[in-house]
């Protein structure tokens, strides 16, 4: 088993941590697992990515060039990811800020409003986790239990206060595709 | 007090809000409605009551240089050399 | 210890505090700054020396110092930043006090960029600025090797009192992975004989580099010499991947060599004879290693984040038995394994060809 | 190369525009970040002095790292630090251009201290533009000789420690104790008023460089929302009550041969 | 000219002034110092530019600027100072600016001392400082020699848009011979078209080492190996001695090569059969040419002044065709030519008795 | 380790002895050459303050490039200009050492004015021995950034041109400057009356370091016969008549916990 | 005045004459006679009438540290303390 | 013919001026020559040394373990080199300061009182051209003449008025030997 995942948005977007996140589930699950970041020129503003390998083996290149998994937070990332993803692979995208039907077809598409999901939560920055919730529902790459303990056991402890609600994230995250999927 | 006007280029313009906080007339805001291509909400003039005087405080605080600035031609006075 | 997740720069730098680090000396620079910023709080947590020098050239000759005084001292920058520390390490090379560098490479030549790259490998391994000596080069591949270099860094450093520099592109530097850190060392109390610390009750000690006389600077290049010898005997390492039963080779170290991995696995899925050796020291250079190698199979393929430095040691060692091809990226770029795996195949299908025509 | 974006509107005279120094492209700074002020403020006073044409620029390892492309002028990027010596090998051999560093206070004070005194000594006709922002600001956020005593940065997460590093460093007070330097002056870009006294002192700075009188630097307090942790305007007020009681403003040295300049009249 | 009976450090000086040095930026060591004085003096009566630097990281920068600036500039210094050059060089040679350096090579590691060594090969050869390219290396071995390459190096600086090191050990500058100057040139007019000099009536012209996406870095790289490539075609240049109806050839350069011209017409005498292959560009190394004796000899004698860095561009040339032994002295001996001759008369017959064994 | 040579004639006592902190060895100075009695002065100063056991110095390049053979501790020799830098390393891993870099002028004021300005500004507690005899001694008499205006060097073969060098730097002044210097005094090493004198300034600099005041230096102006082309006592003339003038002597900073050493009886 | 006298190391002196000119008593002077090992005339003290004070002036200015000073013992005046 | 010479002495006893003379008279003779001096770490006092080398074709090593010829200025110089001349060479000293009667029974000794002679000549720093005349005069490996022409075309102009003085100390150097060889 090896899963290569990308995730790609403007900074400030959660793109890294919700990387790491995974990361952090991976390892806790005993898997081998890198995550390595990429990011423009700009200090703030700018986009940027990050990789996650994660397998059952050693691991050999932490970057893929073509991934299974994209994750595409803003319209530039997925113009620019969407043509890279593995044959047979997917990609999910944050269908609030970006409005495609996606060029090819010989990949999944998931469209997830997850900007205005965490809207509803009451708190922007959450597009990310509902993100990762959803994903992982796709695509069972770990369980949400994983990334649950993985949040419980990871959150910096001056933002435990935020863990409840980041647990509601994933979970409206992994509900609007699970409808969708019984659609 | 002279009449002025500002234009901003929202283009270039990075939202700082540095020029709105700077204007005495408070006639600069955020235009909420508009999104440039490099993801800001530029800054807009939104001066109904002709309140800019054109002192150019605006574009001397502006760290992007996105304001032009001008102001009504007044007769010049003649003063004796 | 667990594993944990670590990014590259914060493990060396908790790694070398672990290891008993007494002082750091350096000066930010990207993709290394994480390190130095991991150290400005744990060292003083801990009641140990942390200063940022206000330049490269202070930061070498504080670690100069402090290395006189025979404490467990580091330096870590990036390449115009090494660039910028040649003559003091020249300076310690020629006075044999034990040091410990990091060298996180980014793109050059001039101000270049961030991105990683392996283009200091001449500068790290032919000897750092003037002189006749070289110092030791680590170059880990993972978190896990950053981690474990580190601490043997030191040990090196003060086996042989020499200069031990770990060489490591941008991309071991950035990225994250499981890895162990050693359990905390403390700081050593005692100082070896010959260190600086005031000549109480004792002769006095002296560190320097002058040798007048052309014949006592030669005896002491002579005794250098000496030294760098029983390195290159005993402390060559490597690792290798898929070396039995092989056609073809591919050399490769740091991050390169660890891509060059993923592309020999998906060659032997095509069927190839193909193997890895990834050098775990690039000074000593498994030399030795390679050449029995290099009696076994048809050709070399070296892939490199440069120009093509380390291939000049490859066919040093290879000795112009067998071809040896080269496939490089340069300025920060990352190879992906498919280029390299195409790299593969084509060196290997010319090969086969040659070999059937022989 | 003309900036205007704009017919002016009917009779309305232009009051400020763009400057034609300043080229086209957009800049990597932070919303908010005052390099972009000090290089509004370079470019005028090159429009005003007519030196576009003879402007030679040495950008220096910082943010502003690409400052070579934001002005329409010849310019260079020097290595860390070095600036004042490339623009002295400029200069040497293009006595009539008008050779200006930009350097960030990490660049300067830090790893190019040497080279900014030696410049300084030799009264190297030259004009440094220097950004104080007490700190660090390409790297993200590392302390500098200039972070103020307690100030938390990325390597003194514990606020700078002054038994450990000592108090901040200021520049301008010790360049002008060297013969060489002819103008040295600090000024803020912290609001419109300020801004407009540290233009004058560019435009002077500049004056005092086309007359051959010596070395000139012009140290603005500048901010750094994003690595301060702040909004541009919580920062511009960081300049203001924090920065500008350690460094004050004001004029360091005025050798008299550019307080003569414009026969007395100096700007 | 008349010939003129000139100081090594003294010659390079009045030469590069010769062929329109409009620029000196350096600072003392020695065993260079003469060359800075010199300039010092007739610099200053040319009304040209001469300028102490506070040190040698300042010089280099201001020759970066100079260069940019377009005129013909130098430094000149010795291994610790080259050493404190190596981040400038990086970025010259990342902008591509016509430069010239003068080394005039000493004793190290460290302070070392001030006789006359070779130790600066790999130092200057293998890139200057960070990333991937190689400074053009002319290695004098007569006071001759270090007046026309010195020339050569300004018109060869120029015509690719690179660093140029004419390096020299101690005794080549410290030596005095009978030696012609070239012609006095002015100082050239023009500017090149990418020259700074303000941007009158023309777009701005930028000079930087800067490229963030490692796409343009990896482009820029390409284009400065394409330019290497070409010198590597084109410039190679070196001096031979008896090499036809060859047993063994000695390769050594500037004076190691000088001396080993003595021992090999020692040799002569004594009937072997042995040449001197003597590189004057140590960089783009003759590996053609030696590489054809090669095919034609039993075995290859590299002279040097260090502890062997040349040795490695010769066993890379040779390519494991043949044995090749080593003689060296260290730390600033120059090696006298019996011992040369015994060096060559042991590796000699050690080969007369492997070649009939076989 | 002791230095008597002789055992004191009957009746007599001992005014004056060798040091024991001075090495046995001879020096290799020119006659003459003034480097040798800043030599003696320190150790006997390290001998009076109990300090030979906890002494270390950082020798650096110029003529006193051996000076660490010369006394009887632990020494060491630092990369030319980089002696603060190395100074610092040692501090700071032995707090409780005294720790003296011996420094030229083109060493401390040319290539290494950075190393001891960020040495001064972070108030490291050393104590450096500055020795200002206006050239380059070691490499055969070239111009130093303290030579005089006018004065023929083998680098300024015309006289120092203040148009194209500058004017000397005083460093003394300069450093005193910085929060972080706690004492910076100048003196001279002309006669007995003011080698006295700095005796007593080489005194105060140590008890700075050793009470952890802060950065301590003590400028002397020194002879150099050779390259001056002058005898000893010329040379000495010289140091009076046309190096004080611009030198003057003086203490320059004497920080409050400075004076206020030995209960304000500072020596 | 009390009488001293000095004792110098010929093997270390230089010959570079400065204490000799610094004596206020001009009673060193340089031995024409012997050279040392270095090559030098060493300076030696000629005082034939006994007039060296032990100032120490010569020891305090000699750059090689050569010369010792001693000086007749008197007796210590008793100081009420 | 190669001819290789050893000039050894303390500083400021001429030995380089000496050796420049020789070689600038070679070099106008239109001999290959090179000169090449070797400095102690002393700036003044210390001994100092220059090789010679005068050939008629190109020379390589301007160094000689063996010179054929040693021309020893003080005591310390004669010890060191004595023992090097190459066999059947001569080694020529200032016998004013040097006291011995030679080791070596297989080279020549020529014993020249050259500071005495100068000091005859009321200019101690003489001694040197003094034993450049004996030496040439027992070894001619230049004419007399050839060294007067390169006085008069070398000797810096500020020291002109001295050429009389350094071509009667070259005629005392060579009458001494000459004296002696006809002895
Ligand atoms: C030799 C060298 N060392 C370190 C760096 C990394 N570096 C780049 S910018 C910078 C500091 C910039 O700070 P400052 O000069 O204050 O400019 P700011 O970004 O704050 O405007 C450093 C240390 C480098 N590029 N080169
Ligand atoms: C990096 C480097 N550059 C240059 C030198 C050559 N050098 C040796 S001593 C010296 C100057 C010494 O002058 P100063 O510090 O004034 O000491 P002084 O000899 O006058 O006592 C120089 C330039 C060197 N050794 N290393
Ligand atoms: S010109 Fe003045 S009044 Fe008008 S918008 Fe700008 S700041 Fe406000
Ligand atoms: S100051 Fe400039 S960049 Fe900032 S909001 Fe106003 S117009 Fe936009
Ligand atoms: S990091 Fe700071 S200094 Fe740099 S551009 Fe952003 S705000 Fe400006
Ligand atoms: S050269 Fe000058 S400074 Fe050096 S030892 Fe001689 S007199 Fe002293
Ligand atoms: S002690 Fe005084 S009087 Fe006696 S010799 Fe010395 S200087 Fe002269
Ligand atoms: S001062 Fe010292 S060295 Fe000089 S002559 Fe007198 S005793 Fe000798
Ligand atoms: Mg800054
Ligand atoms: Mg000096």
């Amino acid at each position: 088993m090896q899963e290569e995942l990308l995730f790609a948005g403007f900074g400030g977007q959660g793109v890294m941590f919700v990387g790491q996140l995974l990361a952090y589930a991976a390892m806790d699950q005993g898997y081998e697992v890198t995550w390595i970041p990429s990011y423009g020129p700009e200090m703030r503003g700018g986009t940027a990515h990050c990789y996650v390998v994660i397998s059952d083996k050693p691991i050999g290149s932490p970057v893929v060039r073509n991934p299974k998994v994209a994750i595409a937070f803003n319209k530039p990332s997925y113009e620019k990811y969407e043509g890279l993803v593995a044959e047979g692979g997917l990609i999910a995208y944050n269908a609030s800020l970006i409005e495609t039907q996606g060029e090819r077809k010989d990949i999944d598409q998931i469209a997830v409003p997850a900007t205005s999901l965490a809207d509803e939560l009451g708190n922007l920055k959450l597009a990310n986790i509902v993100m990762l919730g959803a994903l992982l529902t796709v695509r069972p790459v770990l369980t949400l239990d994983a990334i649950r303990e993985a949040l419980d056991a990871h959150i910096p402890s001056h933002r435990r206060n935020l863990l409840p609600l980041n647990l509601q994230a994933l979970d409206k995250g992994a509900a609007v595709v699970a409808d969708r999927l019984a659609t | 007090m002279a009449k002025g006007t500002i234009y901003i280029d929202q283009e270039r313009c990075k939202g700082c809000s540095l020029c709105l906080s700077a204007c005495p007339q408070n006639v600069i805001v955020m235009d909420n409605e508009v999104l440039n291509a490099k993801g800001y909400h530029p800054a807009v003039l939104s001066d109904a009551d002709d309140k800019c005087t054109g002192c150019a405080i605006c574009a001397v605080v502006c760290p992007d240089a996105c304001i032009s600035v001008y102001r009504q031609v007044r007769a010049k006075a003649n003063v004796v050399s | 210890m667990a594993k944990e997740m670590l990014k590259g720069n914060v493990a060396i730098a908790e790694a070398a505090l672990r290891a008993g680090l007494e002082a750091y000396f350096g000066y930010p620079i990207t993709p290394q700054t994480e390190l130095l910023e991991h150290l400005s709080k744990r060292m003083i947590e801990l009641d140990r020396v942390f200063l940022q020098a206000e330049s490269e050239v202070a930061a070498v000759n504080m670690v100069y110092g402090a290395a006189s005084a025979g404490v467990r001292v580091m330096s870590s920058s990036s390449s115009p930043g090494v660039s910028l520390m040649q003559e003091g390490l020249s300076y310690i090379a020629g006075s044999e006090v034990p040091t410990v560098l990091v060298d996180i490479m980014r793109g050059g030549p001039g101000l270049g960029n961030i991105l990683p790259s392996q283009g200091d490998y001449f500068q790290v391994t032919r000897s750092a600025g003037h002189g006749d000596y070289r110092p030791i080069v680590l170059a880990p591949a993972s978190v896990q090797e950053a981690i474990d270099f580190t601490v043997m860094a030191f040990d090196l450093a003060e086996k042989y009192r020499h200069i031990v520099i770990v060489a490591a592109d941008g991309q071991i530097g950035q990225m994250m992975e499981p890895a162990e850190l050693p359990p905390m060392r403390e700081v050593r109390k005692e100082r070896p004989d010959w260190a600086l610390t005031g000549a109480e009750g004792r002769d006095p000690n002296v560190i320097t580099s002058i040798y007048l006389k052309g014949e006592e600077m030669e005896a002491f290049n002579l005794k250098i010499q000496e030294k760098l010898s029983e390195i290159r005997r005993s402390e060559p390492r490597w690792y290798e991947f898929q070396t039995e039963d092989l056609d073809m080779l591919v050399v490769g170290f740091g991050t390169a060599g660890r891509i060059a991995y993923t592309a020999v696995e998906m060659a032997r899925e095509r069927g190839m004879k193909v193997g890895l050796l990834r050098p775990q020291t690039l000074w000593p250079f498994p030399e030795e290693r390679l050449s029995q190698l290099a009696d076994e199979i048809e050709s070399v393929l070296v892939v490199e984040m440069n120009a093509g430095q380390m291939l000049e040691d490859v066919r040093l060692a290879v000795g112009g038995q067998i071809p040896v091809g080269f496939y490089g990226r340069m300025g920060g770029v990352v190879p992906m394994p498919d280029e390299i795996l195409e790299a593969i195949e084509g060196h290997y299908n010319r090969l086969t060809v040659r070999t059937v025509r022989t | 190369m003309s900036a205007i974006n704009f017919a002016p509107p009917e009779n309305m005279e232009v009051v400020y525009e763009r400057p034609e120094s300043l080229a086209e492209t957009h800049t990597h700074y932070c919303p908010g970040c005052t390099h972009g002020v000090s290089h509004r403020l370079l470019a005028e006073a090159f429009d005003e002095l007519g030196l576009r044409e003879k402007a030679i620029l040495v950008a220096s390892v910082g943010c502003s790292v690409f400052s070579y492309k934001y002005f329409d002028v010849d310019s260079c990027e020097a290595a860390h630090g070095r600036a004042p010596a490339m623009a002295t090998g400029l200069k040497r051999v293009n006595p009539d251009a008008a050779v200006v560093t930009y350097q960030g206070d990490g660049d300067l004070a830090s790893i190019g201290i040497a080279e900014v005194i030696h410049a300084a000594t030799r009264g190297e006709n030259i004009t440094v533009i220097f950004i104080n922002n007490a700190i660090y600001g390409m790297t993200g956020g590392q302390m500098a000789p200039t972070s103020l005593p307690g100030q938390k940065t990325n390597s003194s997460p514990f606020g700078r420690n002054v038994e450990m590093t000592g108090y901040p460093m200021r520049v301008t007070e010790l360049l002008s104790q060297l013969d060489g330097t002819a103008y040295a002056v600090r000024r803020s870009l912290h609001d419109a008023k300020n801004i407009r006294k540290a233009k004058k002192a560019v435009l002077t700075a500049l004056q005092t460089q086309m007359a051959g009188l010596g070395f000139s630097i012009v140290e603005m307090l500048s901010s750094c929302p994003t690595n301060w942790g702040m909004t541009p305007e919580e920062a511009l007020d960081w300049v203001e009550s924090e920065m500008i009681p350690y460094y004050p403003l004001g004029d360091y040295k005025v050798a008299d041969s550019v307080a003569n300049l414009d026969g007395g009249k100096r700007r």
